[in-house]
């Protein structure tokens, strides 16, 4: 945990909010889902919530975030409206990407989200023709290519590094580091340090996944030094997962050990907040009771929606 | 996900012992890899506790199933690299939609390998995949793509409906020495039938009836062929239903013989219908047997937009029994009604 | 190698500025650019001094043509990020047979982005890759592909055989919001016929006659439809040849209308024939007009094997205008001399 | 040049051989290829003959090569017979793919050759695939993946290298680095420095490229790591084309200067053979005189030999 003088009162709120707005999405599915209410498969970002809102409260609407499977935690921090994603998620045709794209395709152009992708790995490359994009048009923005340590296994991995590197680019490698692809550990999808091999083609940077403050303050500094160079940059940020790959089960797996209380990315933030004044109690509470209530009225929203109508497949 | 749903749909009723479509392609490879110690399996999770569905739980030698990373693309070098050199590989893919991301490999290596070098190289390679429909999957995760495959010269693919031809035709794929795109229709996994114990091969380019029938053949590989199956037995169609087996190579006479007889051609799809299985049925009996095609000829396929995740869509999307017996009798009785369509 | 020999086989006598096809894409490229700053031009090997064969040379925008690595996944997917954030990207390969390479950008991302995302996106995106033909490349550098290709729900085909609708097709394909791949045959680029100097488009899915006549119809798309013109005007064949120019979508119509006048269909088509465009052109045909195939249908395709390199197979791989008009002709006597094949 | 006390009279000559062997082809192309009685795109290894005959100099018939489209030095070098080369060349049915592969895919299994592939890249991964089949058949051989510098771009490069690291491989990467891809520089298409990545997965060797010793000596050290480790290693060695990437053309590059006596692998070996007193000008006279014979021989075998049949094509 890095001292509080780095990250302002405001800052450490929004964090907050962000993440928790994230862990009550995954909290609502945990509670519906076994009732099929939602007929698409979920990769919940529970316990993985820093990442993605660590490194989206340093970006702009016209910045664009591209995401893979595992797209909620990403999708929120970056300002896609909730109800629109959970619409989504209910099959809705007023869900963000009108009921075709289901749990893994989320769409929002206006936060900067141009779609997300299932298959491993080819994601990474279109956060590179985004930021291709602005340095042809001389636009400041800068984009993040969000992926898993799974990802990393894939050429496009490599192939996409090499290119923003090559051609200077402003992309944000950010590896969503959960040591896992599916119940594969780590070590045996991939053999070398991710961020060594990276640290050949641009500047890298860690943070610690599980911790909020700690994205916030490399990718602080990540993202500033691409948007001073506009070259790309690579941020590792460890975490854990604390559900199976997909769906809505527990999985102990024996080399990875989570303690859901330390390893809590949102307690960890409200120890902080607490701990270094930032915010009280009931400031937290008052948070989290919007929250409840934005998710109340999003989860209505969603229920109340019309289904897409079929006849668009009749030929 | 709730598999549960829609496993198991349907078995077929025979004597013998029962087994899965899952646990028939298991006893395929098991046996296979204790017939000849050169088999081995290779593949993105295929050594993990869930073992690709089932169908690699508790083989006799497990030390012969390597896992990967997420290199689908190298892996089938890598797959084929080792075929060359004396091993019969099995390279297993959980979905077919991973398949693209290995294109390079089975376009211009795996299946040009053999006809690039005068036809000497041996090639004993099977690519096995998995269709995977369901719950609001999308576009990236639920398609089939057997028309693409079968567009490439090289390649076999086969597409087995039932748990007798699952096995029959994963030991005719394994002790081929060239290489066979396998798919395997997710749905089918809990689908039951007769499955001799011993070993056996079902050769490629054989089809089979599912079902006879005068008003009308029905052309249907994998989950089509169980569905169309179905439709006739629930409604009591007069169909001559046909089971490829192989999109490639096809029992192009069987097809014929039928069609010539019926007069009449419906061939059910689930897979795209542009430069696909469906038109190529339509075309082999267009140019052989075009005067047995008076009465009408029709493709049921997806519709030619990419699978949508929404379950109300993704249910329109797929055909299905009643939709295929609905058509089949609107077939056969504008015929029988009306007379031929001259 | 001696492309001399058989670039400029042929050119159209028109009226009107001429111009080689090379120079047609050239052109189109050029004014793209020159109109819209968004349209830019990416591939390896794109920006070198040869220039895609000289359709990238001379441009007034040098800087908006960007080389890239060997890297052909990673850069489709550059260049859709690029299409979806404002730019109009024009990606070029200098041979189909790289875009396997690019398979899983082009089918599970390219193809599927704009229905995945319940049709908001726009995704101007082309792709031109070059048939390559020739000169004994074997297996690996002389694939057509467009039959595969046309499987892919959510992909524009588009195949020019003449300059004129090299430019005008090239100039749609950059206009629309959707991805268009776009096949050119490197046998083209310096056959010559007239162009317009200013910027026109060609709507993609209408095809075109090339020459009208009563007794077959022949659909060709690409280096086939010029083979199959050469062999009409050679021997003077009574054949109505019609160049569908994008092979997806398919002016289904035009085909139609003809094969039901003419009674007779010859689909020439230089790719694979299993799953095919020649497939696909029969199928149709015997959908929706079956009546009108009684005097036969036939594909003329290259063999279902993978190109060899020696030469003397490689120019029996190929169909040319001289086995078209044997075969056209077969067509045509046995339907006169022999009454209908019923 | 390293000291001569680490490579035998014998050895000199055999890479004096093979080398010249190599050349002698590229010469004969050279004379013929503009009338056309080769109908096949040529890929020439002038200049670059050292790096696959230093290593093919200590491998065994069973141990396998694979190759790209550069093929004719490995071909050679690792032992497929000249006149099946030739007769490949000129498209007839006695070539070494029956006249179905062309100069680009060569094949001789016997001598460890199961294939080589036009599509650039996916040949390392077949060559990670045969250290496998040796690995799972307890087999003692050892797997070579040549390539070329534009072939490190392709993420098939980062996938093999990653597999072959995780299982324990006998195989080794041969970058045979001609600092070209096409007419692209190394500096355009790639941004790191191969052997530091390689480094993340292997142990890594080094070679001057237009030097047969230097490479025999790295190589030899190389190879004897993966036979005791039956683990992957990597070996660079930057070298000189002295062509067109294709075709009979020579090419002068702004960015690469090429001296023709100085850069010249056979020139070299020949004086240092000569100053070891390793070998006398007469008996490198008679090498040469042996393969000018052998040469004349295969070119007579290849033009007598029937092209292959039409009917092979029809349906
Ligand atoms: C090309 C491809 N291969 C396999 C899969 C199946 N798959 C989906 S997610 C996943 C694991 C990905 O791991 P990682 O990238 O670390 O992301 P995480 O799930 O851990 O967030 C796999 C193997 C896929 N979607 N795409
Ligand atoms: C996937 C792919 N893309 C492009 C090409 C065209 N191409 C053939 S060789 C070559 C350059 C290869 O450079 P390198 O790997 O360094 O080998 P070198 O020719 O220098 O020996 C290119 C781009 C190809 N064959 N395959
Ligand atoms: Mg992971
Ligand atoms: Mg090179």
């Amino acid at each position: 945990m890095m001292e509080n003088a780095q990250i302002k009162p405001a800052e450490g709120l929004d964090l907050y909010e962000r993440m928790l707005r994230i862990r009550l999405l995954s909290e609502h599915i945990l509670e519906v889902y076994r009732d099929d209410v939602m007929e698409t498969p979920v990769h919940l970002t529970l316990g993985q919530e820093a990442v993605a809102v660590g490194v989206c409260a340093h970006l702009r609407d016209e910045d664009v975030l591209s995401l893979g499977h595992r797209t909620h935690a990403g999708a929120l921090a970056k300002g896609l409206p909730l109800k629109s994603l959970l619409a989504e998620l209910y099959g809705r045709s007023t869900g963000c990407s009108g009921s075709y794209g289901g749990s893994m395709h989320v769409y929002d152009p206006e936060h900067g989200i141009h779609g997300s992708s299932a298959i491993v790995g080819g994601n990474i490359a279109l956060g590179v023709g985004a930021a291709l994009s602005f340095k042809l048009q001389s636009k400041e923005g800068v984009a993040v290519s969000m992926f898993g340590d799974g990802a990393c296994d894939a050429g496009v991995f490599w192939e996409s590094m090499n290119y923003a590197a090559l051609a200077g680019l402003p992309v944000l490698f950010l590896l969503e580091d959960n040591q896992l692809s599916n119940v594969m550990p780590k070590s045996k999808h991939l053999y070398p340090d991710p961020r060594a091999i990276a640290a050949n083609f641009m500047p890298t940077y860690f943070a610690d996944g599980t911790d909020a403050i700690s994205v916030f303050l490399s990718a602080k500094e990540a993202i500033s030094e691409i948007r001073r160079t506009g070259r790309p940059a690579f941020l590792h940020c460890p975490t854990k997962r604390w559900m199976k790959h997909q769906g809505v089960e527990e999985e102990d797996l024996p080399f990875i050990h989570i303690d859901r209380e330390k390893d809590c990315p949102i307690q960890k933030l409200e120890s902080f907040l607490l701990g270094a004044r930032m915010a009280t109690p009931g400031e937290l509470k008052q948070v989290r009771a919007h929250l409840e209530e934005e998710l109340e009225a999003a989860i209505h929203y969603a229920r109340q929606s019309p289904y897409p109508p079929v006849q668009a497949l009749e030929v | 996900m709730p598999w549960s749903r829609f496993e198991k749909q349907w078995s077929i009723q025979e004597e013998g012992r029962i087994l899965s479509y899952k646990d028939a392609l298991r006893e395929a490879i098991d046996q296979a890899m204790c017939l000849d110690p050169k088999v081995f399996a290779i593949g993105l999770d295929a050594d993990d506790c869930y073992g690709v569905y089932g169908s690699m739980l508790n083989l006799s030698h497990p030390e012969r199933v390597l896992g990967t990373p997420i290199s689908e693309n190298a892996m089938t070098g890598v797959a084929l690299g080792a075929a060359l050199t004396g091993m019969r590989p099995i390279h297993i893919h959980m979905r077919v939609d991973f398949l693209p991301v290995a294109m390079d490999q089975i376009t211009n290596y795996v299946s040009k390998w053999k006809a690039m070098f005068g036809g000497k190289p041996k090639v004993p390679l099977v690519i096995r995949a998995v269709v995977g429909r369901g719950w609001g999957c999308g576009a990236q995760h639920s398609q089939t793509l057997h028309g693409m495959f079968a567009h490439l010269p090289g390649l076999s693919v086969v597409t087995p409906a039932t748990p007798r031809d699952a096995k029959g035709l994963l030991l005719q794929a394994i002790a081929l020495d060239e290489p066979v795109l396998f798919l395997e229709h997710r749905w089918l996994y809990k689908n039951e039938g007769a499955v001799p114990e011993e070993m056996y091969t079902i050769p490629l380019g054989k089809g089979q009836y599912l079902r006879r029938g005068d008003s009308l053949t029905i052309v249907a590989p994998s989950l089509a062929a169980i569905h169309s199956l179905q439709a006739c037995e629930e409604h009591d169609l007069d169909v001559d239903l046909i089971d490829p087996r192989t999109i490639k190579p096809l029992d192009r006479e069987l097809i014929l013989d039928s069609v010539r007889r019926t007069g009449r051609l419906l061939v059910v799809d689930y897979d795209s219908p542009v430069c696909g299985f469906a038109s190529e049925v339509l075309a082999l009996v267009a140019e052989e047997a075009p005067e047995a095609l008076l009465a009408g000829a029709q493709k049921m396929t997806f519709p030619d937009v990419p699978m949508p995740a929404s379950g109300v869509l993704e249910r329109r999307y797929y055909p299905d029994p009643d939709r295929i017996a609905a058509k089949a009798k609107a077939m056969i009785s504008r015929v029988k009604g009306e007379g031929a369509l001259v």
